[in-house]
């Protein structure tokens, strides 16, 4: 039995990792032939320039988190945090390669849903193809949106700090990037779902998600609230204060993000044209919005602003931002920063105190600031600053839909996935491993160490 | 007087702390230490390089108490700091002699603690 | 009495919010109808894609900035001294939208000197507008001009570290970044003062400043001075040793400081071309010129050459290259980095022991090291190289007058801010909080904490 | 005796400023006039944008590369081990700027070797100056390639921490960024020997190495083990455990350097092109599966999977790609990454306990991952995806030749150089110097210090 | 031989040491400790959670003196360390039985200071 | 029973705690000091600032064992943790009153060593 147990704990890695090989060894071979079909249209470079610069920057942005994340856990958890963000970086790349890309912009197999296999394992894009109008290379195109994959499955991550299981976190993102987040992706971005209007769905617009609101935001965030809920809360949640360990890694690693995000929203634009300079003007007001409105808050209510806090609202203006970057004006920018914080700050000032441990605010930040952002959007969305439509009652309800939509699938596609996970790795670290932390229980190294005590073992022993 | 020193586990410290104010205990001193014991030794590993690490991180606490108060004292770590699993630590009683307070040069029993204990 | 100061001191910051809420309300109503009017250029996608790259580039300059500054300082400040240049993010981005941008590129109200309400609350900024022949979206040059004020402010910070009380630094940065920054701003770059040659004065030629020594350094590094004055010293500067508490925190601003200086310098050729090639080599020479002659300096001295030392050098090789990056050759270049470090190094030396409590020697820096880059820029610049003009004694004396002015104004300005500022808030923090440290007395946090003995605070308590 | 060995110790740098200035100076009056001759060519925005951040990118990386080393070695010798990357930033960005760049790029003055002096101190690259096809300005060039040269002289330093004397190690760079590096550069890029198809050497193909997989990594790698020899081990090597103090920034370091990578790599496409969206996935990829092969590695035999692995295998995965980035579809990309990772996994595990102290494993990591992925690329080149040739034997063959050229170059001139540094300096820190750490013997500096105990020297003592 | 142990304010340090300097007392151990006294808490807010530390950073002090130093030590390190504000610290003096020299093996009031102390 | 407290260099460590498991002694804590005694002081610069290092990092090593152990103790360390340079550090034997086992109670000789010192 506990045999058994070890040899699926120990194998199922290795099983996946030969499987991706087997995978990619047929494909690479079927591929070959059909590369050179695609049409060639031209590239344009300067917008071809500006995405290269932006998947570099979203890429970024997961060793911002990995910090961000870092920095707010005890000291004895901090590499487990991190490589949480880092590990992503591996895995999804994969899946996103293997099928992720196909799912969320194939053409669709299923109608609304998608879960095309046009481009799996990469098929059928070739070193000529583009997106078409946007004259991006569709292989750019690739990297670009799985960088948006690899962030959002490691978004999750913040809500199961401190006890979750390693193996069971690996297994669950590399289901979870393909069918949470390339489906969703599909729906928003893709031609699916989301576009209300084009299908004529429940008489509304189209939900308009400028660079990923709800599928990374609400997504991640309601995510990582079921997984909260699955693993339940920390040992020590409620009874012991649990303090960030390393602040300036959290100020360290919300600067990245910051920057970061320059490329993934100013990147949505899909140019270096003028909705990426608004974009990019909207995503320095919105954070900036954010962090008076938390420190004034903050001021008013303790008489300190505090650095926590700021970083916090700085993501707080940024996820609020991001649905509607391209599309609102800058003034709408700072109108969104400013009010997003407000429910944001009372919610997370109240989840620490509640059972519920979503350890480090994933949905305080990222879902509320997905949620209020996304409703804004249809508020501020203006065809001034290059929007479809103009802010109405109905386009706000689309994204309420669309909102709500996100949310349910989420919740049913996370406990699904976290479900089959705990068939094969139990979700939850031993508690006795809490106490002893996980970077030595997961990963037998200390972030910080003096080596005192420590004896080399010879090799063979 | 006596300087109560405990070596305990990192986690029950607050436990303890709480324990001890509760007896009006208030004057205490804690460090950061590793320790040896019965425990079991941890292996870790970076890149090819596999060490055995023989220290667990531990507290020390230093509680300087008046002749009364020491089985109190004792008594209140031992329950408050226990877990009884290998690891707990130990407590050791040392001899002072003397005592100031640096703030009014007050010595002995006047520089430790409250004058009757609270049981 | 203490209740109104307590009421002054935490209402004031509200307040302050809420103004700009209620202008920006309004601001928005009238926007939305005049946007639309700027006459449409087309806009150069390649040009534009380099300065979204830029302002990113910026921004992360301040992050690391915070930690070039936070790494410097006593455990105890370094949260504090860190906000102090992410709280810039915030203030500045917001003063930036309201006037700011309207007083340094709005045609003047005021001949000269600026003050123009063109585009206050962006008013008039749409998405076509461009800024005319660079086909650069008006709105990102916006955003990457906004980038320089909040460097600049923040730059501020490094005199006044471990004693400052943070609601006045908030304070005094919000008007700074308007009066101090923004004017002097138009002076340089929007054709004020400055252009001497333009405005017949004095007989001089036009000031050269390619990417801001005269705006950024020079007047950072003065106002920095006068608070330094103001303020007083530290309580342990001249008695106790104060070491930097995190060495490499300093070096990684250091680097992120050159990386961001790239668009800082690059960037302020408003496009992908030779003159941003230029610039880019300079900001890689002159530092490393700087580094050469520094490590020099310092091998000879003490026979070490030292981390924090190298650190110095880089930014001083910055800010020396800084205002004729795009002007002069690259072998000037390298004759300005070694040049210039000189003083600074005797200068930084003589600093520490004197009684100047420019704590992390803003002056020394930024100050000398403007100035004399200010003044080899008139000695330097090269018509074969793209400068108007060939170096000449008149150029040298023109650089000479704006810098002189430049120090003049900032005197000024700073001390008259800083004043009002005392009027509502202590400059400083009380002394015995100077022992127990900024981070948990001004933001009621650690930068580094072990939660021991920390005790959870039910809430409603 | 004593005395001069001071003055030779404390003399050698300043003279080789000297050195420095006095050719500057002369090259500066001579290079005035010569400067306009180049003929002007089109310059491309598009193209020129994306190298100009390519190249901030590659000087991110060396600060990238101090933070991973420096998380890896003990906390006493931290600055150290930053400083030799720092400091590669100033010497070989001169060294670059006299001669390098000529050696490298200039027309041969020896034929298939070069050692042109057609560039020396930057003479004859104007303005103007295109690097020709590209439409790149000639000076953009210059940067870019001289980041390279700077990485590729800090990469060296990571065999050799914790005991080589900080002057010799300067010394040492100065002279091998020059027939070290920019030699070996012409070989590869510059038309030299490595062309052996134009050439008809050997009856092979055109060496391919598309970034940089023999001149910077084989090379420095082999220059690293090398110098380790010659050095000897550390005293504790193989007595003592000797951990990472600090690994949060090992992890930084490798996030940054990946990020960097992405301009590494795709801005040897030189332009914003389709060859560089390929070059760009190929450098997500790669590593991607570098990190699941090695984790899976790592789960396998430890049951464990560790986050100082994982940084390693992102740097392996980086450099297996390297050479082949922009030749090579996606799915091989993979492949390599999962190829690669193999042998560099178990070399790196053997390493540490045989009696070679190669410290921070540069041949482990980018010697074998840059042999294995230059081969690779023989296999996987594909005209399909931009190569000039498909994968074939020949071309498999060409590699190894070039492979086995530039181990055999970098082992005699690294041989020699430092033999010659030798003569000046001695190459090693006194034993006792171990124990105290070179943070404190070699810059006289902590890199955490809390100032305890410390007292302030009044000037003149 | 007596170990005169002193818990005193971190910024005191240089301030008590050079005087234990000039009277000639060079022997001594300074570890970093975080102690709870009679002074106030301090309260801390890292998002919604409030925390109270109970514990000061305090550093403390060994100094190991023959019997005739004793008396010197203590005061020195009382006028030197005193502030006068709650928080100043205790020092407690205990009895050694017996002290080495690691490098030469020499013991007792050999091992630790100089033989005669200087007023 | 005694406290063998020893001040040893930092990198001595291993071969000491070695030394110390060969003779059966496994109970001891360790923590990071400074201290300051014959060795020469480091000189540090950071830009215009020169410091004079009066402290160097060492360890403290806290060794509870009873009577029959005190001297195997001291000799064990004395040996394992000399170099002979100035700086090796010191030694001393602190007499203990009490020592409990926190996991279960047990008090004295029980609580700290094995039964018969090995050689
Ligand atoms: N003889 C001793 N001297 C000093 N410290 C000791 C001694 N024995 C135990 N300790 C301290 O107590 C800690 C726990 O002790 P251990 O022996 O593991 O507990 P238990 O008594 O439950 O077996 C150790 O890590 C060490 O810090
Ligand atoms: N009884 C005690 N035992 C151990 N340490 C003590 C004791 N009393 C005080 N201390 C140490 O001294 C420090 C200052 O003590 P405190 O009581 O606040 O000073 P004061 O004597 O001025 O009131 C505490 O933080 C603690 O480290
Ligand atoms: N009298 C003392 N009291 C407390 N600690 C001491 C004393 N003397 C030495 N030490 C500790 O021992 C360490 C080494 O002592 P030192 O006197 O330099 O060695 P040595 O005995 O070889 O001259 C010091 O750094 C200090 O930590």
């Amino acid at each position: 039995m506990n045999l058994l147990k070890r040899f699926i704990e120990k194998g199922a890695a290795p099983l996946i990792v030969a499987a991706y090989l087997c995978v990619f060894f047929l494909v690479s071979l079927v591929g070959a032939q059909e590369e050179t079909e695609a049409v060639a249209s031209t590239i344009n470079g300067a917008d071809t320039g500006w995405i290269l610069v932006s998947t570099a920057f979203v890429i970024f942005m997961v060793v911002g988190l990995g910090f961000f994340y870092g920095g707010l856990v005890r000291r004895k958890n901090a590499l487990n945090t991190m490589m949480m963000s880092f590990i992503a970086l591996g895995i999804v790349s994969i899946t996103w390669a293997v099928i992720g890309y196909s799912f969320a912009y194939g053409s669709p197999n299923v109608n609304l849903i998608g879960l095309s296999f046009e481009f799996f394992g990469m098929n059928g894009i070739g070193l000529d193809s583009t997106t078409g109008d946007d004259g991006i290379p569709k292989i750019l195109d690739f990297a670009f949106q799985g960088a948006f994959a690899i962030i959002t499955a490691a978004l999750i991550s913040g809500a199961i700090v401190e006890r979750m299981r390693f193996s069971a976190y690996m297994f669950f993102i590399t289901i979870w990037s393909v069918l949470g987040y390339a489906v969703m992706a599909f729906w928003v971005w893709g031609g699916g779902l989301f576009d209300f209007g084009e299908h004529n769905l429940f008489g509304l617009n189209d939900a308009i998600d400028f660079a990923g609101g709800t599928v990374v935001h609400i997504n991640a965030a309601v995510a990582a609230l079921v997984l909260a809920f699955m693993l339940g809360k920390r040992k020590d949640h409620g009874n012991k204060a649990m303090l960030p360990h390393q602040v300036p890694f959290t100020l360290l690693g919300a600067g990245i993000l910051w920057v970061g995000w320059f490329g993934f929203n100013g990147g949505s634009a899909y140019g270096a044209n003028a909705t990426a300079a608004l974009a990019m003007t909207n995503t320095l007001l919105a954070p900036a919005a954010a962090i008076v409105a938390w420190a004034t808050l903050d001021y008013f209510r303790t008489g300190k602003v505090t650095a926590v806090g700021l970083a916090t609202a700085i993501i707080v203006g940024l996820v609020a931002i991001t649905p509607g970057a391209g599309v609102m004006g800058p003034i709408a920018a700072i109108v969104v920063g400013l009010i997003t914080t407000v429910p944001c700050y009372f919610f997370i000032e109240w989840r620490a105190s509640s059972g519920l441990d979503d350890s480090l605010d994933v949905f305080g930040a990222h879902g509320l600031g997905g949620i209020v952002g996304s409703l804004l959007t249809g508020v501020f969305v203006s065809t001034t600053w290059g929007g479809d439509v103009d802010g109405s009652m109905k386009q706000f309800m689309s994204q309420l839909v669309a909102v709500l939509i996100a949310i349910g699938y989420s919740v049913v596609i996370t406990f699904v996935i976290a479900s089959i996970t705990r068939v094969f790795f139990p979700l939850r670290a031993q508690e006795s491993l809490e106490d002893v932390g996980l970077d030595v229980a997961m990963h037998g190294e200390e972030a910080y160490s003096d080596g005192e005590g420590a004896i080399l073992i010879p090799i063979g022993d | 007087m006596k300087l109560v020193t405990a070596f305990i586990r990192k986690e029950k410290l607050i436990d303890v702390i709480s324990a001890l104010f509760e007896k009006n205990i208030h004057g205490l001193t804690v460090s950061n230490v590793k320790g040896h014991g019965g425990e079991g030794e941890k292996v870790e590993t970076y890149r090819g390089t596999r060490v055995k690490k023989e220290l667990s991180e531990k507290l020390k606490l230093e509680i300087g108490v008046s002749d009364e108060f020491v089985d109190l004292a004792v008594k209140t770590v031992m329950s408050s700091a226990r877990t009884g699993n290998v690891g707990d630590g130990k407590i050791f009683v040392i001899p002072v002699e003397k005592v100031y307070r640096i703030r009014t040069g007050e010595e002995d029993n006047q520089a430790v603690t409250p004058l009757t204990p609270k049981n």
